[in-house]
């Protein structure tokens, strides 16, 4: 059985999942060659929500561009934006004050939670629990307020701006993230009691699309998905950007790389994110938001790459400047688009309920994947 | 590792290689001939094995083509640019996908994109648009005359 | 006790004395015929508001509430609109097998239907065999659904009918066996029988440990075998879209949803008959005062809170759970439930013979 | 010590659904901890934050006079060709040309409320509102003309 796994043969079916289908959340479209319920092959078929965004963003300034990238991965557009912000602070060689700095962070923390609150919702439905999606959503929904009122949208906030950030934090700000804190630590216990303890849910989970660690450098996998393996690539702790190197917060690992592994590493960096937030929140300090820049910006000749820690793996922004005032190559690394890789050596050989756990687990944003 | 450690190291591993100041990591420059032989090398180099291409593109300089590899070490945390000069009318390189296996989806993206091919790919087909798409969107002398946006 | 017999008897009464025995009958086939449809159509609409109210309050939301006060009238909307949708048979399908089946599922829901007792002297059919006979039929709806899976000619639904079929076969056992539990006690398949021996107390309590542990296997069985999550593989929305109806529309795709909600009434009043007492009151032993206060509130709302609880019990499941996976399925029940059902069988018996029960 | 291991993996199995089962149950008791809004019937109390980007509007005060010299810098900070002005030369008392505002085109279905506009506006006259009801049954009727006719370019504003 194990040798015919990868072949196929007369008699294996070959489904099509996706592109409309309950499971690949977007327009995923996986083609899986199915021996029975065994899955043989898995190969997905990109492109059905491809915008050409990195040549869209060659003729856009460096002003311009960063609202593109909310639209990749839509659910931490606030992390691919500062990506993208703080490229182009590398290539202009600027400082930004330590207030933008500490809201950066803070709003990016607060995107990784409500990115993995709707991660949690969404793959307890994949497994068939339907109810976790409304309960996650509450808090979600809390934060996407809090979004809403200091950043002015609640999904693609567009808050960033070369050196800084575009508005002050609201008055409300400090009150409102207390609440959200306090109403978090009430309520996060019932995901243990409703997912996570709950034994259908362990035996779907545990031993199902085993990652090894030497599997997830070599395709590239990075997040959550790699930290599951054991692999160590927080971008926040291994190259810190911004502040994360005066912060106290760990690098969640597990080691044994499947899925339930994946989930662990999620449900546990979502504390680590309201440490950062409870270390950060009283201590935000006076001053500009946003560093002096000129109206026109023009990045000198060179080559900037610089990467972030989203909350599916590692988004690299690599930009070519020719001297002009948009970028002449532009490339963005998304973690999705490694993620997926790796999808079909994870699933071969279980069932098709394996493979929408597994794929749940890996937290795959289709838009970010397709760019 | 500072930049100048790790350009000793590599000279000495690979002395064909060329190096190119500037920029915040190590740029490497390498011929296509050499490539397949020099990422093995990188690869299994045991002080820093790069073991996590983190980052395969393609740069069109109107004359040539550039493939970039951003390289990581996942021991070390070392980083490097390797970059392999193409012929613009005739790109070909070999494959890295059995080195790092997570190229076989980010070469066949540049396939789709670039029309650089890829020698020994075990599966090159366009990744992202359809498989009757003329032209490859993402060269310098590309023209769609509906779908362009023209500031 | 208040009963419904005289009601049935008097229009039997009537009907023979007024027609030929030849037309009576036929005349009660009609009346037996409106009343059933009647039912179904009732209890589709009851029990799709009430999923969805229960989901909804479940989800911390407010669930339907436009159609109607409170949004009681959302399903009634719903029908119509369903009525209104043309039903489309896919172009490489078995047309016959494809219109077929969904009827076959739902006339296998109504036959399953006749030995039930609604009340006190009111049922379709008092047949001695009716439990055997309930076991018998519901277990002929996997051929509905087989049908449907095979001549939509799509694979979704093929692989969702294959694993309804699995998944049938296997959990009949465990229904069986939990269902055998408590003919040992009452020694009759009638179902009238079964529940007047309820008479001084439910099965339930009266038969103490064997009887909970063989419920807790009925209810985990017959939610597999009505394909209700967690145990809903053959339609696993986020695996196999909509498994075997994934082709259905209309009409037909109601008759389907309509089956299902029906099944769970069958099964849920069948439990409610082995282990709550059926139509029986509340009674506890020999308190005559207090069985005798039971016993004013009409036997049909003792049945069918009884049934409507243990509905709300397999709605409660669906709402909390994952679903479970193919194997898991299999191996809950050949590893977990017939074993135990086996050896509860035996506790059962034993229980029986020595008198060991209330 | 088979039998033990079987009951207590069954034990362990059954209480941990029925925690779960648990606190489905308690919300499906507790209606007050439902979250939902009525939308189209809570729109008296629906507070947006002022900050919220529904779309661009340019204020008008009761002169009928507005900020916008022309000077096209949203035009120009727009990623999606959203604005479009259309300038033309007033004659002032002294005779002089000045260049002022005509139409402030403002295509709503290509607005992707990026804010970038606003930000780049150097005398404030556009800002962002807070309506976000935009459905229209005609595409044509998203195309805005942002300045009130007749409208004047407010004193002092250069």
């Amino acid at each position: 059985m194990v040798e015919e796994i990868g072949k196929t043969a007369e008699g294996d079916l070959i489904i099509n999942v996706g592109p409309q289908h309950p499971a690949t959340h977007g327009v995923l479209h996986l083609v899986i060659t199915l021996n029975g319920e065994t899955i043989k092959k898995v190969e997905p078929h990109l492109g059905y929500i491809h915008r050409s965004i990195e040549k869209m963003c060659e003729s856009l300034t460096y002003r311009q561009f960063i609202y593109c990238t909310s639209r990749m991965d839509y659910l931490s557009a606030h992390i691919n934006n500062h990506a993208c912000a703080l490229t182009v602070e590398k290539g202009l060689g600027i400082e930004i004050p330590e207030r933008a700095q500490v809201i950066r962070v803070l709003m990016d923390e607060l995107t990784r939670i409500a990115s993995h609150e709707l991660w949690w919702g969404a793959m307890a439905m994949d497994l068939g629990a339907f109810t976790p999606f409304f309960h996650a959503f509450r808090e979600r929904e809390s934060i996407n307020d809090i979004m809403e009122e200091t950043c002015g949208a609640r999904l693609t906030m567009n808050y960033m701006v070369p050196g800084g950030v575009m508005m002050d934090l609201h008055p409300n700000f400090q009150n409102r993230v207390k609440t959200f804190l306090k109403l978090y630590k009430q309520k996060i216990h019932e995901y243990d009691e409703l997912v996570t303890g709950n034994i259908i849910f362990q035996n779907r989970m545990k031993g199902v699309g085993y990652l090894s660690k030497e599997a997830a450098i070599s395709y590239g996998v990075t997040g959550p998905a790699a930290r599951g393996s054991g692999v160590s690539c927080d971008i926040r702790k291994l190259y810190p950007y911004e502040i994360y190197n005066q912060l106290d917060f760990q690098e969640i690992l597990e080691t044994e790389g499947d899925s339930f592994a994946r989930y662990m590493v999620r449900l546990r960096e979502m504390n680590e994110s309201i440490k950062i937030i409870e270390q950060l929140i009283d201590n935000i300090p006076e001053g500009d938001f946003q560093a002096k820049t000129k109206a026109v910006l023009k990045l000198p000749k060179g080559e900037f790459y610089q990467r972030v820690e989203t909350a599916r793996g590692e988004l690299g922004v690599y930009i070519v400047s020719e001297g002009g005032t948009t970028p002449y190559r532009i490339k963005f690394r998304s973690p999705g688009f490694s993620n997926l890789s790796c999808l079909d050596h994870i699933t071969r050989g279980g069932k098709i309920g394996d493979l929408i756990a597994s794929m749940g687990t890996l937290d795959l944003v289709i838009p970010d994947i397709d760019r | 590792m500072s930049n100048e450690e790790i350009k000793t190291i590599i000279s000495a591993l690979l002395p064909s290689a060329s190096f190119e100041e500037g920029g915040e990591w190590l740029n490497i420059g390498i011929e296509v001939a050499d490539w397949k032989e020099a990422a093995q090398k990188l690869r299994n180099y045991e002080a820093i094995p790069f073991n996590f291409l983190f980052c395969l593109t393609c740069v069109d300089w109107k004359t040539h083509f550039t493939m970039v590899y951003h390289l990581r070490s996942t021991t070390t945390l070392d980083n490097i640019v390797v970059k392999v000069k193409l012929d613009r009318e005739k790109p070909e390189i070999l494959t890295v996908s059995d080195i790092w296996r997570g190229a076989e989806m980010f070469e066949r993206e540049v396939y789709d994109l670039f029309g650089v091919i890829f020698l020994e790919h075990p599966d090159l087909r366009r990744l992202l648009l359809t498989d009757d798409w003329v032209g490859y969107p993402l060269r310098k002398d590309y023209e769609d005359p509906i779908n362009m946006i023209k500031l | 006790m208040f009963s419904l017999e005289s009601l049935t008897t008097l229009v039997q009464d009537w009907l023979n004395k007024t027609f030929p025995p030849a037309i009576a009958l036929l005349f009660e086939f009609v009346i037996v015929g409106v009343l059933a449809i009647a039912l179904f159509a009732a209890l589709g609409l009851v029990l799709v508001i009430m999923e969805r109210k229960v989901a909804a309050w479940i989800q911390i939301r407010l669930g339907p509430n436009r159609v109607g006060p409170k949004g009681m009238f959302q399903s009634a909307a719903d029908t119509v609109k369903l009525i209104m949708k043309e039903g489309l048979t896919p172009d490489g399908a078995d047309k016959f097998l494809f219109n077929l089946a969904p009827f076959i599922v739902m006339m296998v829901a109504m036959l399953v239907l006749a030995p039930i007792g609604f009340a006190k002297g009111f049922h379709i059919w008092d047949i001695n065999i009716g439990v055997l006979y309930v076991s018998a039929i519901s277990s002929v709806s996997v051929i509905g659904i087989l049908m449907a899976g095979w001549s939509s000619n799509n694979k979704y639904s093929l692989l969702g009918a294959m694993r309804s079929g699995a998944q049938m076969v296997s959990y009949e056992l465990s229904v069986g066996l939990s269902v055998l539990s408590i003919i040992v006690l009452t020694g009759s398949l009638n179902i009238n029988d079964i529940v007047l021996s309820q008479q001084n107390g439910w099965w339930l309590f009266k038969a103490h440990i064997p009887a909970i542990i063989s419920f807790v296997i009925f209810i985990i069985a017959v939610t597999a075998e009505t394909n209700r999550a967690p145990f809903d593989l053959s339609e696993a929305e986020s695996e196999l879209t909509a498994g075997f109806h994934t082709e259905y529309s209309g009409m037909k795709f109601a008759l389907f949803f309509l089956a299902e909600y029906i099944n769970i009434f069958i099964v849920c009043a069948i439990g409610a008959t082995l282990f709550l007492g059926g139509w029986m009151p509340f009674h506890i032993g020999n308190w005559e005062s207090f069985n005798h206060v039971m016993d004013y509130i009409p036997t049909f709302l003792w049945f069918f809170g009884k049934t409507f609880f243990l509905i709300f019990l397999i709605m409660w499941f669906r709402w909390t759970f994952p679903r479970l996976r193919v194997d898991q399925l299999l191996n809950l029940e050949w590893k977990y439930l017939l074993p135990i059902s086996m050896v509860n069988l035996i506790m059962m018996t034993l229980v029986a013979i020595k008198g060991w029960h209330f | 010590m088979f039998i033990v291991d079987y009951l207590k993996e069954v034990y362990g199995a059954v209480k941990s659904l029925l925690v779960g089962m648990n606190r489905t149950g308690y919300y499906f008791t507790h209606h007050k901890e439902i979250i939902t809004q009525q939308y189209p019937d809570n729109r008296e109390e629906l507070n947006l934050p002022e900050r919220f980007r529904g779309e661009v509007v340019m204020a008008h005060d009761e002169n009928n006079e507005h900020a916008c010299t022309g000077c096209s810098a949203c035009e120009l900070a727009c990623p999606n060709g959203t604005i479009k002005i259309i300038n033309k030369f007033d004659i002032s008392p002294e005779g002089k040309k000045k260049k002022a505002i005509d139409t402030f085109v403002y295509h709503l279905e290509l607005c992707t409320m990026c804010g970038l506009c606003v930000e780049a506006c150097p005398t404030n006259a556009i800002n962002m509102a807070n309506t976000f009801e935009h459905s229209v049954f005609n595409r044509g009727l998203l195309t805005k003309r942002l300045n009130n006719p007749d409208s004047k370019l407010k004193a002092g504003v250069e």
